[in-house]
């Protein structure tokens, strides 16, 4: 009982160390911008996590986040790096946006929710088709690939919301709107939209999907050791296929859930460009689709209640991106001695943690023991 | 519709074409070798973002663009020290401190403009020329070639340099070996560390030198993000050229000359969607390398820490 | 940065007549861009004061996922909202359909809802025919050039009828467009690069448009000799330290958000939408010292006309009637 | 460095070096003593620390506890560069080369210590003295991955000795790949070396190496100095007395068991083996024709086959397209022509998966990057090769307790020493991997297993355990076709061996005595030039 207080207490402190010590330096910062940084974090956590209204938000927000962890979360298992996760994300919007509006007309809400965020899937499995088939055919490096079919996508949507899917009302190039009632429905009263659980649902298959299938298996052996993979039978051109196939759908799923949930229409130029703060966290959760849960939704919650504070401070927005980024990097110094002390696991629950602990792993042996860790080059060169 | 001959008119694209080209090419050179020693610098746009904030600071305050070029320098490498520190030292994640870099880069650059000279917005004015005698009068080519600030020529020299650099050295071979199989570097008494170092300051100068061309030269001001995402396509070269340093220059010239011709045509009166003309290097790539498919190869051990020993 | 509480207690507090004690502005670039958000924000605060009421700003606020800020805006104490960007006006709707919150919008005339939601739009291609009447006699070369930094609606209507206006002093005159590309509003390197291609194909009146990249574009004009250039929507003479600014075409919220306000108080808000033009001064010419009076005078009087109707400016929304009114010349 | 090498003190000194890793004391309290002019080979079971310990002396690892003395004066050794510097150059058990570049890059490697130019004209000579003196062929251009195995480690022990005044050289199983040719250079150039004044650390598991080169012998037991042989102790007596002392030393009592192991290293004979019954091809290969390729070696026309109950060997140079062949024949690579047939079915166009599930299986000499996936503990290595198939997997879910019985019952019954089923794999021992391989290769019903150096590496015991499972395995019915690169192994083992040489066989012969010259003969010969080609079939 008491040990568990105090593993408890542990790791909790490990998870809450590195977003104090990025409070402290940003609240340096905005102390020497002239802003009062206590009053900046209390409006942040007040607005972000505290009031019942914006703790919503963060929630609304995190559903496309969600989305796009399980699917980089599923590539990066693969050792796949789907870099490409800003055109798939956007293509997916685009075409759910796009169809939505006469879909709609033609067959009534859920049909049309079901066939566009099918649509979307497709799109953004079938934009990882080219990047999977080089890689797992030629081994052409798919960093490459997917950031050029990224800045592809990105054109491709743009082009179809100023081509196809334009609106004839005059203004922006933009697609028709779906009523807001004619979206996803709301959950139990509150604004929180069904594409949180979508996302959840995901997130949660993923896990089980890479921990317990055989699938999940064979892609870990193919990120792990390719040359094992095809001593093991494994077919690797099929696995990076369905690895990536599976990576883009997701994320094209986000783009529709973010277009069904939130935007309600597609806008020439639209690019939150998630994918780039979705990465970082879901590598300091090691992969891990429950710690890549936990992460993603502090990670909303600074978003939602960091612009409000912003605003209230009178300080721009951008100070959010310094407050992230060192987040992100004390979080990964944290990560490093936790790693070296032999500390709990950082970002989950401790019983998860032991569940999720590498079999017979003896604490130390480096940052990724137990976890394959995907190698950039095309294969590790052996001996021959 | 427009005089597509005028020499004056093919000189001002060209000429854009190579400016545009420039911070690509010092950006995509300083990865290249980094990639090369395994560190693979996802912020590479911060870093020279950093080098471009600093350059036009040093520049519009002294007046001078040399001080200003060595500024960025300073900054670029900077960034790219954090890198080292927590990257090649302490073996952090490079992707996850590389993206950090790369928003605190962007934040940072932006909040201090702003709390600067958001109000003045001061400019650089023109930049100097530092022409080549003889090669200048050339028609056309001389102007545009010919006629540019002297660090396109520093940047195109630096390509071979470094190429050279890459193979016959034991600089050159050090930084392969860590990029490749560090233990075999360590194991022939090299610090691993030390070349990984190295090879992410000299990415981190040279982009942050890419940077400051780009406020000196490019824009002749600064403004927030003014990098627009060039770094991830400095990345994309320097892995197209896969170790060749030369190649960065052919890379980033695509590039650069693409975005000229999309002004051209619009200018001779074509009316294409600038979605097009911006999409069309990556598809080229794409389809080159779907028709042409080859091992693109990449060091084994890119973005993968080194721990002596480790089993 | 303003104080948060429910206007409740102060909301008698500067004027009785005020309909309203409270409104807030969302804009999604930095309020210090001589420009659009500029513009607007020192609107706001200017009718805030006239009217001693509050306003909450929350510029820089980016285009992507706007529906947080506009909704803790009008659940936090804001009687009125203003979306200042189009790309707002699908999103502030809704928000206000949900809030109640009435909610001004731009370029989306199909929003307007009594009570919810009005939208805005400029004739800014009327100030712009005059700016192409201005550099159509400035000019020395014959050639005008045009810099947009993405294919947007405002800029493509001012191309419009910067070309009209051109035209109608030199039927002849030779215009030509360049874009920066799809979204290069803040892109100042290539502000300046296009330009220079402009500049170098003879134009020497470069009429500009973008945000963060009209810096560069400036720059460029600096850079050459004997080239002025027409700016838009802000007012940037006091960064014109070389002296090439030939004017703007100024754009003024101030009148627009007060008889948004106004119409809140009369209940007749969303009836219709609201228009920026000549006649109302939400859209003029600035007037430099490098315009001669002749021109001036030629200027006024065109705007005279412009406000009858007598002249009729062509309305170019999209990028292709743009080009094909280039193109007639 | 003429010194006389008997009269001098110890030119290094270990003294109670300790070393543990997570859960293993790799050595514990070792002394050693190294002198000028000698060879001190160093011996002991898989894990037994040796790798360890003079990776200690080379800088690799930095011991918990203990002292190095060189020439008398203690010294710290805490990088590859101060040890190095000490005149200390090493060829490490795992291949350090960089793929990527020429042989003469990776000579060059860190040499000069510099950053500047490559004096590529002073390497090239240096690479040509050092190669008349090792005999290699290959060139100095040639890109390092693209080599044979053997030849990389040629490679090694050049960059060993490429630093002019040496005075330690450490020699980690640098046989292991090499072939009879290559150790006989090797034999040579220590002489030659000793004559000069270095001293020499040499680790084998082969005893009569042992024995043959070195001066002075220790033996290392889990971790512990169990023992050593000084120079008198050696000189004098006949090798198979050294050797069972020596493997007394090693294995401790159960030493006897091993007498037939230590007699196949002592004497390479072709011994009495039990005549089995043979029973229908169960593997045949015909006409299989590879295209050579960037690392791959060609093959053209090779053809074979294997009785059920009969072991064929496959002897060669090693990089002569055995890899090659044992992968065509498990499924993991496409000829361009040619056909595999189990059991006059053919299986040409079948994958792995379908090919193991009819009972051919192949037994890879690639153990960790192959074999088995680091990372994952030794009870999914177990079922790598199952992956998704009852009773392990269920509806596509994972079954834990199922695998973990089934990785029980392999440990068990080949006897893999590993703290549980859970542990990472990665950190086992090569012969306690291998022995899961085996393990896993033999479960099911095997009917034709392709076996690739299955012995490379381990411990004369268990290299004799493996020998005698595929003994038993094939008293059982079934086809065995062993690739090796030791004859002496193949003679002890096989009833036929095959010879291949660049790509093809080159011929075949049945195992009789004096067989060894035939094959020594075949290994340089071409298909049908001139020698008879498969005088048994
Ligand atoms: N980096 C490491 N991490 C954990 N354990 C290790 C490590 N290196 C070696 N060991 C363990 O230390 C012990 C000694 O290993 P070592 O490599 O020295 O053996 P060896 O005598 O060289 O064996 P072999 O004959 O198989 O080469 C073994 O149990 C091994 O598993
Ligand atoms: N060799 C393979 N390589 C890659 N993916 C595979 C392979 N075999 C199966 N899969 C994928 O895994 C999923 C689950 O397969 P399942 O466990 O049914 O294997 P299977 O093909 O039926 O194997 P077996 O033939 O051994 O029964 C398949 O639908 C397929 O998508
Ligand atoms: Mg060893
Ligand atoms: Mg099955």
């Amino acid at each position: 009982m008491r040990a568990r207080v105090v593993a408890i207490g542990k790791s909790t402190l490990i998870a809450v160390v590195p977003i104090v010590l990025a409070l402290v330096v940003m609240g340096i910062l905005l102390a020497a911008l002239g802003r009062d940084p206590f009053t900046f974090y209390a409006d942040m956590f007040q607005r972000g996590l505290f009031e019942w209204q914006g703790f919503q938000e963060s929630i609304i927000r995190s559903a496309p986040l969600l989305l796009i962890a399980a699917g980089l979360i599923v590539a990066f298992r693969a050792s796949l790096w789907n870099l490409g996760g800003d055109g798939q994300f956007l293509l997916g919007a685009a075409l759910t946006a796009g169809l939505a509006p006469s879909l709609l007309d033609a067959l009534g809400v859920w049909p049309m929710l079901l066939i566009t965020m099918a649509i979307a899937m497709l799109v953004g499995g079938a934009w990882t088709i080219i990047p999977a088939v080089l890689r797992g055919r030629y081994g052409v490096n798919e960093i490459i690939t997917t950031l050029m079919m990224s800045f592809i996508g990105i054109g491709v949507a743009n082009v179809l919301v100023k081509g196809p899917f334009r609106t004839d009302v005059g203004g922006v190039a933009r697609t028709d709107v779906v009523p807001f009632d004619e979206r996803f429905p709301l959950l139990f009263g509150t604004r929180i939209h069904l594409g949180f659980v979508i996302g959840l649902i995901a997130i949660l298959a993923v896990h089980v999907l890479m921990t317990r299938t055989s699938l999940g298996l064979r892609m870990r052996i193919l990120g792990a050791s390719p040359r094992a993979a095809l001593h093991a039978g494994l077919n690797p051109l099929r696995l990076t296929v369905i690895a990536f196939v599976l990576s883009g759908a997701l994320i094209g799923l986000s783009g529709s859930v973010e277009i069904l949930g939130v935007q309600g229409s597609f806008r020439a130029d639209f690019n939150p460009a998630y994918g780039l703060l979705v990465i970082p966290l879901v590598f300091l959760a090691r992969l891990n689709a429950i710690g890549s849960l936990a992460l993603v939704i502090v990670f909303s919650v600074i978003q939602i209640g960091g612009e409000s504070a912003a605003r209230e401070a009178d300080v721009t927005s951008d100070v959010l991106l310094v407050l992230v980024g060192l987040m992100l990097l004390f979080m990964a110094v944290v990560e490093y001695l936790r790693v070296r002390r032999g500390l709990g696991m950082a970002f989950v629950p401790p019983e998860v943690a032991d569940r999720l602990r590498p079999p017979g792993g003896e604490g130390g042996g480096g940052a990724q023991a137990g976890e394959p860790r995907p190698a950039l080059g095309a294969e590790k060169a052996g001996s021959r | 519709m427009s005089d597509l001959l005028s020499q004056d008119f093919l000189t001002a694209l060209i000429a854009g074409g190579l400016v545009a080209a420039v911070p690509l090419l010092y950006a995509s050179l300083g990865e290249l070798v980094a990639e090369q020693a395994g560190v693979l610098n996802v912020g590479l746009g911060g870093y020279m973002l950093l080098g471009a904030f600093l350059a036009f600071v040093i520049t519009y305050n002294t007046g001078s663009e040399w001080l200003g070029m060595l500024a960025g320098i300073v900054a670029g490498a900077a960034g790219a020290l954090v890198m080292a520190v927590l990257c090649v030292r302490m073996n952090l994640d490079q992707i996850v401190i590389g993206i950090a870099i790369l928003l605190v880069a962007e934040g940072a650059t932006s909040l201090l403009h702003g709390a600067a000279y958001a109000e003045s917005r001061p400019s650089l004015g023109s930049p100097s020329e530092l022409a080549i005698p003889g090669l200048k009068e050339i028609p056309i080519l001389g102007e545009s070639l010919f006629s540019q600030n002297a660090i396109v020529y520093i940047g195109i020299a630096l390509a071979f340099v470094v190429g050279w650099v890459l193979k016959r050295t034991s600089a050159g071979l050090s930084i392969r070996a860590a990029g490749e199989r560090p233990e075999a570097l360590d194991a022939a008494g090299v610090s691993v560390t030390a070349t990984r170092t190295w090879a992410t300051l000299c990415a981190g100068g040279l982009a942050g030198l890419g940077g400051a061309y780009l406020v000196i030269v490019g824009a002749g001001s600064f403004t927030p993000f003014i990098t627009q995402g060039s770094g991830f396509i400095a990345i994309v070269i320097a892995m197209l050229s896969r170790g060749r340093a030369p190649w960065t220059i052919v890379g980033a010239v695509l590039f650069g000359l693409s975005l000229s011709v999309a002004t051209a045509l619009q200018l001779i009166g074509v009316n294409i969607q600038t979605d097009y003309v911006q999409m069309l290097p990556f598809v080229v790539v794409i389809v080159v390398l779907v028709l042409f498919a080859r091992r693109s190869y990449l060091p084994s051990a890119l973005a993968l820490p080194y721990v002596r020993g480790e089993k | 940065g303003s104080d948060d509480d429910n206007g409740g207690d102060d909301s008698g507090g500067g004027s009785g007549d005020a309909p309203i004690s409270e409104f807030a502005i969302v804009a999604p670039e930095k309020g210090n861009d001589y420009g659009w958000n500029q513009q607007a924000v020192e609107a706001a605060t200017q009718v805030a004061d006239e009217l001693g009421i509050e306003v909450e700003i929350a510029d820089n606020s980016g285009y992507e996922d706007i529906s947080p800020i506009l909704r803790e805006l009008s659940t936090g104490g804001a009687e009125f909202v203003v979306a200042q960007a189009s790309g707002y006006n699908t999103t502030a709707p809704d928000v206000a359909a949900q809030t109640g919150v009435p909610e001004l919008i731009w370029d989306n005339p199909e929003a307007n809802e009594p009570g919810i939601s009005a939208n805005a739009s400029t004739a800014s291609q009327q100030g712009a025919y005059l700016a192409g009447m201005l550099a159509a006699e400035t000019t020395k070369t014959g050639k005008l050039g045009i810099v947009i930094s993405a294919d947007d609606v405002n800029w493509n209507k001012m191309s419009g009828g910067f070309v009209a206006g051109a035209r109608s002093v030199d039927p002849e005159i030779e215009v030509e467009l360049a874009q920066i590309g799809q979204a290069g509003y803040a892109d100042t390197a290539g502000g300046k690069r296009v330009t220079e291609a402009v500049i170098a194909d003879g134009a020497d009146i470069v009429f500009g448009m973008g945000d963060g990249s009209s810096f560069g574009m400036l720059q460029a004009v600096e850079n050459a000799d004997d080239v002025k250039f027409i700016d838009v929507i802000g007012d940037k003479s006091p960064v014109d330290d070389q002296g090439v600014l030939l004017s703007s075409v100024l754009w003024n919220f101030e009148g627009l958000y007060k008889d948004a306000i106004a119409d809140i108080g009369d209940g007749t808000f969303g009836e219709e939408g609201y228009e920026l033009d000549l006649e109302n001064g939400g859209i003029s010419l600035l007037q430099t010292d490098q315009i001669d009076d002749q021109t001036w005078s030629d200027i006024q009087d065109a705007k005279q006309k412009i406000i009858d109707g007598d002249i009729k400016v062509p309305l170019t929304e999209e990028k292709s009637q743009v080009d094909a009114l280039i193109n007639e010349g | 460095m003429t010194s006389d090498p008997t009269s001098a003190g110890p030119l290094l000194e270990l003294h109670g070096i300790t070393k543990a890793f997570p859960g293993v004391l790799a050595n514990d309290r070792v002394d050693l003593e190294l002198r000028a002019g000698e060879v001190h080979a160093l011996l002991g079971e898989n894990g037994a620390g040796k790798s360890t310990l003079i990776s200690i002396l080379s800088g690799m690892y930095r011991p918990d506890a203990g002292e190095i003395r060189f020439q008398g004066r203690e010294v710290e050794i805490d990088s590859p560069r101060a040890a190095i510097e000490l005149g200390i150059g090493t060829v490490y058990q795992h291949l350090t080369l960089v793929p990527t570049l020429s042989v003469l890059e990776n000579l060059m490697l860190g040499s000069h210590g510099g950053t500047g130019r490559l004096d590529l004209a002073s390497a090239n000579d240096r690479f040509a003295e050092l190669a008349r003196l090792l005999g290699v062929d290959f060139a100095s251009g040639a890109r390092a991955g693209a080599l044979a195995l053997g030849q990389q480690q040629q490679v090694e022990i050049m960059k060993a000795l490429w630093r002019q005044g040496s005075r330690v050289l450490i020699l980690d199983e640098p046989t292991s790949m090499l072939t009879p040719q290559g150790y006989e250079e090797l034999r040579r150039e220590l002489e030659h070396l000793k004559d000069g004044g270095l001293a020499v650390v040499l680790i084998t598991h082969k005893l009569h190496e042992a024995i043959e080169l070195g001066d002075r012998v220790t033996v290392l037991r889990a971790g512990r100095k169990v023992g050593s042989l000084a120079p008198d102790d050696l000189r004098g007596r006949s090798e198979s007395e050294l050797s069972a002392r020596i493997v007394e030393m090693m294995f401790g009592e159960q030493a006897a068991e091993l007498a037939d192991a230590v007699e196949v290293e002592a004497a390479p004979a072709a011994r009495e083996s039990p005549r089995r019954e043979l029973g229908a091809v169960a593997l045949r290969v015909r006409d299989l024709a590879l295209d050579a390729d960037d690392g791959v070696v060609g093959l053209s026309g090779v053809g074979l086959e294997v009785r059920a109950g009969e072991i064929v060997g496959i002897a060669g140079v090693d990089g002569n397209g055995q890899r090659e062949l044992a992968e065509l024949i498990a499924g993991q690579r496409r000829p361009r022509r040619g056909e595999v047939l189990l059991f006059d079915e053919d299986v040409t166009r079948l994958g792995v998966r379908e090919r193991e599930a009819r009972g051919l299986r192949y037994v890879t000499d690639d153990r960790l990057g192959e074999g088995t996936v680091g990372d994952l503990d030794v009870a999914m290595n177990a079922v790598l090769k199952r992956i998704g198939r009852a009773p392990f997997w269920r509806g596509g879910t994972e079954r834990r307790e199922e695998i973990d019985r089934f990785a029980e019952g392999l440990v068990d019954r080949f006897d893999v020493r590993t703290p549980s089923v859970q542990t990472r794999i990665a950190t086992l021992s090569g012969g306690n991997v291998q022995k899961l391989l085996l393990a896993r290769e033999f479960a099911g019903e095997p009917r034709a297993v392709v076996f690739n150096k299955p012995t490379h590496g381990l411990d004369v015991r268990t290299a004799e355990f493996v020998r005698e499972q595929i003994r038993e395995a094939a008293g059982a019915g079934l086809a065995a076709l062993v690739i090796s690169t030791e004859i002496e192994e193949l003679v002890d083992l096989c009833d036929r061996i095959a010879v291949m040489s660049r790509g093809e066989v080159t011929g075949e012969v049945e195992n009789s005595p004096g067989v060894e010259e035939r094959i020594g003969a075949l290994m340089v010969a071409r298909a049908g030039a001139g020698v008879p080609a498969g005088s048994a079939s």
